[in-house]
């Protein structure tokens, strides 16, 4: 039986991991709750009352901006990739490396076979359509051993192809494909690039931030119908 | 638009050749619209005789742009929709997503709140689980089950309702906490649900665990090694059962999960009858989790202090709980308006039936069932 | 005697009749339908001759066990070539010239016999009991051979099975 | 009374018989399935067909109109004719088999002398019906049930054959009535005899029947509908109508052969109600259904709806009507007695077999193909061998040895019994054998990974 990211090992508290509850957890029936953010513990503090919200409030305390990352994984990471390994940062106590989309194969092999990062846990993109390579390629990763996550960031621009990372993750294809279908990203090397959830004689890509529907519509009004479309 | 194809065959599923047919070869189509593929999926089947030679699952019949939807709500407005994805345990899916923005907000919903939110997620688990045993164990030709199970699972719609009013799509969470107080008599009727569904399980297993046709049927049927689970991204029953333990709830404790003692069930053949068996243990967990939070629920607030108008500062988090089928993830990018400016949702379901096509190969079409059901897929999920 | 006259030239006719269209229908399976029929009315010729147990094994054995396993393995077959196959080639010259010769010769034998030509009478006295006899003469007239047919099928069907292993590995 | 009877028998009984057969078939069948619906419903905590008549009584009929007022839908590349055709073969012979089938001493069509190979022959045509309709459809699913459908009866057949022949040995006939008055003569049941026949019987019947746990050619779950996919309305209500005909054909058959057919319970108790003819346990069918009345005219008041409350009172009378006709049976001739009492009580007895079914099917999971050919192939058929030559042993130690013939058959139950404990063992062995080798498979799939 393998045993993997139990709650039981403390893991070790590099950055880049989930917060873990202090270790008085299941000790006792009384209930008390880790407070890592001030907001939480005054809400403990007015337990009594119900909730009182101001509207248009903030929150009390922001969460900390995006900082530096600069660990031991990174490191190692950087002194085997070089410029390959963009910008690592932490955002929310999770750990974001920004990679060179066109390297990202071998990364991600070195991230599973030497750093244990087994499972692709989700693939996806983002579209900043206002920047001049507008998609990020997100992909996140997760140790089983180490009981961490890691994600790997890379800008694409449009037309610009990834490598895939299906002969890394086999779970990667479904992902890809995906990805291919909602935002036209091209993998290089995936098996069977097609559309997975749209049907194939789809127009454009929807979740590209410059998919717009209604202007769809009135185009496939104006070609099909011959008429100038109403909405 | 067909760029890219390489060379073939990484094992998991691409599409079938359908040209080259071998002698007594037959293509069959299951799906769209079949009395075992749960919903929409459709799955193509190259038969040899009732081999199965080959499988391609056809998705996305179901696709209703939940993350394009999200990005033009504001982020309590979108909390509805995440109900609808996995529609048979929509608790677990409103935990994940508050959770997610909460965590880009920097907030955290008080202890009363998240103990509460245990006890329905859990709840919802046996709900989603006893929905999974009834139609998985009718996919095997046992008629009695399914109504037995839909007679327990209604004791917990009542709880819902009674708690928020809907029974399916339970929206029962906010961002921050708690809409609801708790109704007067909660505590009693979980209790008295929990004390009574001991015995209930047994009476399942019963009808099932022992019985010889259902080992016959499910014993070394859709085996999936724990490497390729890992591999393939499956998480969840599925993936415990293929003798993998992790769980998030005790990998990376949420909600209220670190506060109550359960255990993980693990079985080690990764076949359609361990990935029952798993399911039955975990019944039986969640019932004792149940039982635990609703004993000692703490006073206080119900609803974190974080303004009427969410606008989380820009960055991005991922948060991901254990849904009732496996690792529930989002993905939120936020640039600091009241939309998220990205949502992603990383369903159990895709990534779980992704490995269908390597259970399937050497199945005969009734095992084609029999794995499906075991993988307890919602197409609602798979196809967002 | 009239009723039993026409059962008779029923059966008779629907026997012929299917086996006629048997050996002419292009579909494999409507084929098999008919050669179905044709056994079934023999069973009733059977029937009427008083052979009751010759009839019930007719059907049971020819129409319920082997022609379900000629149906079940034509279905298994690719249709569609059988279908388009020319059912009439060039050799039907030479099989007509031949089928001529073989009617000639059985005309020629009934013209010669037809002095000792007549229906047998009815069996009535057997009848009653024509099970109990089948089996007497089988175990006991008909022992070895009744022996060595079952030896044969056992050799035929054990053949069957290491030949359908063999293709299997 | 007595002469009556004699005159009619000779040809119009048996047409009387057979016009009642036909004419009775598709209603008892329509309220086997209402009693299906409801003991399923009973076993799941569910009421069942509530609304059409009270507790469901008039569903059938609706049921019935529904179909054959349902539009007829031929698929487009089917083969009209044999689509057309199939249903009807499959009705038409499951009808055929109740010629020799008595229902009690007085109701039977004709009374062959190779009654038990006829039915066994007629039944087996009845898979024409399947195959052709499966492959007439046109369609996958309805190919697969159908190929499905003729391996699993071919080989099922011989179980069920096999079974049937020890009791033949016991009986020594194959006329169904003659079995029915040996089991008399010898004053017990034959399934007290060969149990273990009775039991490869049962097995066999369900799977011929193709009925869960064996429902594979219509195993809703995996082929949708099997070969009945694509019929609808009165073709497929024709199929529909076959299947439970077959189930009553061989409910009556092991009726007939293991449970003395209609012969009441304690055929030997003969003790007479003081001062008549009357036996004490004749009245026993009377007072049942007028218990049966009672109850229904009890329920009758407390249906929501007047004319619920009609139909129940109305089926209470009938009940009523039936206790009047078994009672003044009882003051008939001998041969009205046993042909309405027989008759009673074979009912009872199909009923009881049926409701196994039943039983059977709401417990159990499905057979997977494979596992449904194993069982027949190599547990039933090895079974039934043993026990044919078990019996045929016992027949010779009775006979030439003069033992006890109960004495004579333990031997031959125990041979059964030890034969299956065998190879029980020798199945789990190879369902082990297989779990290893799957476990290897997933390890080479896994090394596979590892090179690509």
């Amino acid at each position: 039986m393998v045993k993997r990211g139990n709650g039981e090992e403390p893991p070790d508290k590099r950055p880049g991991e989930e917060i873990e509850p202090d270790a008085s957890r299941g000790a006792s029936n009384v209930l008390k709750f880790p407070t890592p953010h001030k907001v939480e513990s005054e809400a403990a503090v007015e337990a009594a009352k119900p909730a009182r919200r101001v509207p248009g409030s903030a929150p009390r305390e922001a969460p900390p901006a995006p900082a530096l990352l600069d660990n031991e994984l990174v490191q190692r990471l950087r002194d085997r990739f070089g410029d390959a390994i963009r910008e690592a940062t932490i955002d929310r106590k999770q750990a974001i490396v920004q990679v060179d989309a066109g390297r990202v194969r071998e990364i991600a092999l070195a991230c599973r076979d030497d750093e244990k990062f087994e499972m692709l846990v989700d693939l996806t993109a983002v579209d900043w359509p206002k920047r001049e390579r507008r998609f990020d390629v997100v992909w996140n990763l997760y140790s089983m051993t180490k009981n961490e996550r890691l994600r790997l960031k890379a800008h694409v621009a449009q037309g610009e192809s990834v490598p895939s990372v299906t002969s890394v993750w086999v779970g990667a294809n479904w992902p890809e494909r995906e990805c291919f279908d909602l935002f036209g990203i091209v993998f290089e090397g995936h098996p069977d690039l097609r559309r997975i959830l749209l049907p194939e004689e789809w127009h454009g890509h929807p979740l590209r931030k410059d998919y717009d529907i209604l202007k769809q519509d009135t185009e496939w009004v104006r070609e099909n119908l011959g008429i100038e479309s109403g909405q | 638009m067909n760029a890219g194809h390489g060379a073939a065959g990484f094992g998991t599923a691409h599409g079938i050749d359908t040209t080259v047919l071998g002698e007594n070869e037959i293509i069959l189509n299951m799906g769209p619209q079949h009395p075992s593929t749960h919903g929409v999926l459709r799955v193509k089947l190259r038969l040899d005789g009732e081999r199965v030679v080959d499988s391609e699952c056809i998705i996305g019949y179901l696709h209703r742009g939940v993350e394009k939807i999200a990005e033009h709500r504001s982020y309590p407005q979108f909390a509805p929709y995440v109900d609808r994805m996995d529609y048979v345990a929509a608790v677990s899916n409103g935990l994940g997503y508050c959770e997610a923005v909460e965590k880009l907000l920097g907030a955290e919903a008080p202890p009363r709140a998240r103990v509460v939110r245990t006890i329905l997620a859990e709840l919802q688990r046996i709900a989603s689980h006893l929905l999974w045993l009834g139609t998985h164990a009718l996919d095997i030709g046992a008629l009695t089950p399914i109504f037995y199970a839909m007679r327990e699972r209604e004791e917990i719609l009542k709880i819902f309702e009674k708690y928020c009013g809907a029974r399916l799509t339970t929206h029962a969470f906010r961002i921050g906490g708690l809409q609801y107080e708790t109704y007067d008599t909660f505590e009693r009727d979980v209790k008295r649900f929990c004390e009574d569904f001991a015995q209930k399980i047994d009476q399942y297993e019963t009808l099932l665990t022992e019985n010889r046709i259902w080992i016959g049927r499910t014993k070394g049927v859709g085996v999936l090694s724990a490497d390729d689970a890992i591999a393939l991204g499956v998480t969840g029953p599925v993936l415990r059962a293929s003798g993998v333990e992790w769980d998030l709830r005790k990998a990376q404790p949420y909600a209220a999960y670190d506060r109550y003692q359960f255990e993980v069930p693990v079985r080690e053949n990764g076949d359609t009858y361990d990935r029952y068996l798993v399911r039955i243990a975990e019944m039986r967990q969640s019932r004792l989790i149940c039982l635990q939070a609703v004993e000692d629920i703490p006073e206080g607030a119900i609803m974190a202090r974080i303004g009427k108008v969410l606008k989380p500062p820009p960055g991005e988090v991922y948060h991901s709980i254990e849904g009732p089928k496996g690792e529930l993830g989002y993905y939120i990018v936020s640039d600091g308006t009241i939309q998220p400016y990205r949502v992603r949702v990383r369903p159990p379901s895709f990534f779980n039936l992704q490995a269908f096509h390597r259970m399937a190969r050497g199945a005969m079409v009734a095992d084609v069932v029999a794995i499906i059901g075991s993988i307890d897929i919602v197409l609602g999920e798979v196809d967002r | 005697m009239v009723l039993a006259n026409v059962l008779f030239y029923f059966f008779a006719l629907l026997a012929v009749g299917s086996a006629a269209l048997m050996i002419t229908r292009k579909n494999i399976v409507h084929a098999a339908v008919f050669l179905v029929t044709t056994l079934l009315a023999t069973a009733g010729i059977f029937l009427q001759l008083e052979a009751e147990f010759l009839f019930v094994v007719q059907i049971l054995v020819y129409a319920g066990g082997i022609m379900v396993l000629f149906v079940f393995v034509i279905m298994l077959v690719n249709l569609d070539i059988e279908v388009r196959a020319v059912r009439f080639n060039g050799q039907w010259k030479v099989a007509g010239a031949l089928a001529f010769v073989l009617a000639m010769q059985v005309l020629t034998a009934l013209w010669l016999g037809r002095k000792t030509f007549h229906l047998p009478a009815p069996p009535t006295a057997l009848a009653a009991r024509n099970t109990e006899a089948v089996a007497d003469a089988l175990f006991s007239h008909f022992m070895l051979a009744f022996e060595v047919a079952s030896i044969l099928l056992l050799v035929a069907m054990i053949g069957a099975v290491v030949m359908g292993k063999r293709r299997a590995e | 009374m007595h002469g009556f009877f004699q005159s009619v028998s000779a040809i119009i009984w048996p047409v009387l018989c057979a016009v009642v057969i036909v004419l009775l078939l598709p209603l008892l069948a329509g309220y086997i399935v209402l009693v299906e619906r409801k003991v399923m419903a009973h076993m799941q905590a569910r009421l069942g067909p509530m609304r059409v008549g009270p507790h469901g009584l008039l569903q059938p009929i609706a049921d019935a109109l529904k179909l054959v007022l349902k539009e007829d839908v031929i698929p487009m590349n089917a083969d009209r004719m044999i689509f057309w055709f199939a249903p009807v073969i499959s009705v038409t012979v499951a009808l055929v088999a109740y010629s020799a089938l008595p229902i009690g001493p007085a109701f039977q069509i004709a009374d062959l002398n190779v009654g038990l190979l006829f039915i066994v022959a007629v039944s087996s045509l009845g898979i024409y019906g399947v195959v052709l309709g499966g492959w007439s459809s046109n369609s996958h699913y309805s190919l697969l049930g159908a190929m499905r459908s003729a391996a699993q009866l071919v080989s099922y057949e011989v179980a069920a054959g096999l079974a049937l022949v020890s009791v033949l040995l016991l009986a020594g006939s194959l006329s169904m009535k003659e079995i029915v008055q040996a089991q008399l003569d010898q004053g017990v049941w034959f399934v007290f005899y060969v149990p273990f026949g009775f039991f490869i019987y049962l097995v066999a019947s369900i799977a011929e029947t193709n009925r869960a746990p064996f429902d594979l050619p219509e195993a809703d779950s995996e082929i949708v509908a099997g070969y009945m996919t694509e019929y609808s309305g009165f073709r497929w209500a024709l199929y529909f109508l076959a299947e439970y005909a077959n189930v009553i054909i061989v409910a009556g058959l092991a009726t007939t052969l293991f449970f003395g057919g209609w012969l009441r319970p304690l055929t030997r108790y003969h003790d007479h109600f003081p001062g008549t003819s009357i036996e004490l346990l004749d009245v026993v069918p009377t007072l049942l259904m007028i218990a049966l009345a009672v109850y229904c005219f009890r329920l009758a008041p407390k249906q929501p709806v007047r004319v619920q409350k009609r139909v129940m009172a109305a089926a209470g009378v009938k009940c009523l009507l039936f206790a009047a006709i078994l009672l003044a049976a009882l003051f008939g001739s001998d041969a009205v007695r046993q042909g309405v009492h027989g008759a009673f009580w074979f009912l009872v007895k199909v009923g009881a077999y049926i409701y196994c079914f039943m039983w059977f099917r709401f417990s159990f999971p499905r057979y997977r193909f494979d596992q449904l050919m194993r069982l027949s192939w190599q547990f039933l058929i090895p079974l039934a061998l043993v026990n044919v030559i078990g019996v045929g042993v016992a027949i010779v130690l009775r006979e030439r040895l003069g033992w006890n013939p109960f004495m004579s058959l333990v031997p031959t139950t125990l041979a059964t019994l030890g034969c299956a404990a065998w190879l029980t063992a020798e199945e789990s062995d190879f369902s082990e054998e297989a779990e290893s080798s799957a476990t290897v498979g997933g390890a080479e799939a896994t090394a596979n990974r590892g090179g690509e």
